[in-house]
């Protein structure tokens, strides 16, 4: 589990990409979200079109909102998702 | 004050969640409530919420808190169901006690307003044809959600 | 639209109150409730609200049907108790159900701050120490109900 | 009944004035609500004093807010009231 994030995907992401998490292998010095997104990208041609299919993708960070230049290091929790549709 | 948030599949009970924020506190003259339940028409026949775990209850609370610290109240309830729900059925409860019903109406917008765009839920419509499609979220609700951000004295 | 008014001495029951205008119309996709209670503090035991027979149920029909014209709703409901009423009980309850939640939660401020000051209430405030006083109209109260007057068309 | 109207006081003008209803003779072509007013205070000085203690006094002609200028002609019912209260 050393240098590890774990990944997960929600509502149309999720359904698109077929999965709900992957656990994906970093730098122990980590990474930025956007180097982490090409990797996944790079990895996985389903998963780089169903995020190239959201224009307003959002990222969490460890559950918080986060921007994608956040530093991402090994143990974190990492969502991609559409924009938020409660209430 | 006293928060009371949940995220469950289980109906809530707004005649229950009403009398808890009554009775907080003697010295609450005015409660705020707000539900929130699957519209219909055009078809439609359920929406299934999904939701974040563990995020979805962070969140909550901090919007619960970010209420307490702009508004002026005796307590406020976020309750927000997950799951396949039908026509007619509630989505979500807010509500807000406050001395006045100016603090409590104002205090009952800011949460659902902030809530539509800044919880992690998401919905996707189930129309009797059988097309499923995810809500996508709605200009309006973001600049209502982005109005309260820029005013923080509101 | 359905409204429903009542003018009377026994309590109101909030959930059967919300259940009414959630169930109205399939097309209902928010709900707004305040409920208005006897605030506490300072010795204050509890409240007489005195109305005028015959006038106050015209007054709340009429604004009911003033909340209709103003905003597109699905129902309305206005119910207000007279007689005494002891620290922390129901005095008012207003709710308004529509198919967004910005017509419900602003008919629902519409309605309270109309009728504060513009329906033929008074209270009448009984202390610990024995003084009764009746309350006076608050300014804030009244420049709230002349800012709906102002703008007939928010 | 012919050419009467009647007055009636809520909260603390019913109180001070210790009763709640009048009834009052008026020409039969009408007079104005402050007309009415002069005539009431000029008969009972208790109501004179307790009209004259209410800075904003309300007056509603057959249940409706009025103006003092309005007309009020035999049958109608005239209420006078401290400002409204209620919620």
């Amino acid at each position: 589990m050393a240098d590890r994030v774990t990944v997960l995907f929600f509502a149309a992401l999720r359904e698109q990409i077929g999965q709900e998490s992957l656990s994906v292998t970093i730098p122990a010095s980590g990474v930025t979200v956007a180097a982490l997104r090409t990797q996944i990208e790079g990895a996985n041609p389903t998963i780089a079109q169903a995020l190239a299919d959201q224009p307003k993708l959002r990222v969490a960070v460890n559950r918080t909102l986060s921007t994608f230049e956040q530093l991402v290091t090994p143990g974190d929790e990492v969502a991609f998702f559409p924009p938020m549709t409660g209430g | 004050m006293v928060v009371h948030v949940a995220v469950q599949a289980a109906p809530f009970d707004v005649g229950v969640e009403a009398e808890r924020l009554s009775a907080l506190s003697p010295l609450t003259g005015g409660v705020g409530l707000f539900v929130g339940q699957v519209r219909g028409g055009q078809g439609l026949r359920a929406m299934t919420l999904e939701h974040y775990p563990g995020m979805t209850e962070a969140t909550l609370h901090a919007l619960a808190q970010e209420a307490q610290a702009r508004f002026d109240l005796t307590g406020c309830t976020v309750i927000h169901r997950v799951g396949r729900l039908e026509v007619g059925a509630g989505i979500v409860f807010v509500g807000a006690g406050a001395a006045h019903r100016g603090a409590a109406l104002t205090a009952t917008s800011f949460l659902i307003d902030r809530l539509k765009t800044g919880a992690p839920f998401w919905k996707r419509e189930e129309y009797d044809d059988g097309r499923t499609i995810w809500v996508d979220a709605r200009e309006t609700d973001e600049e209502a959600a982005r109005a309260w951000m820029n005013n923080p004295t509101a």
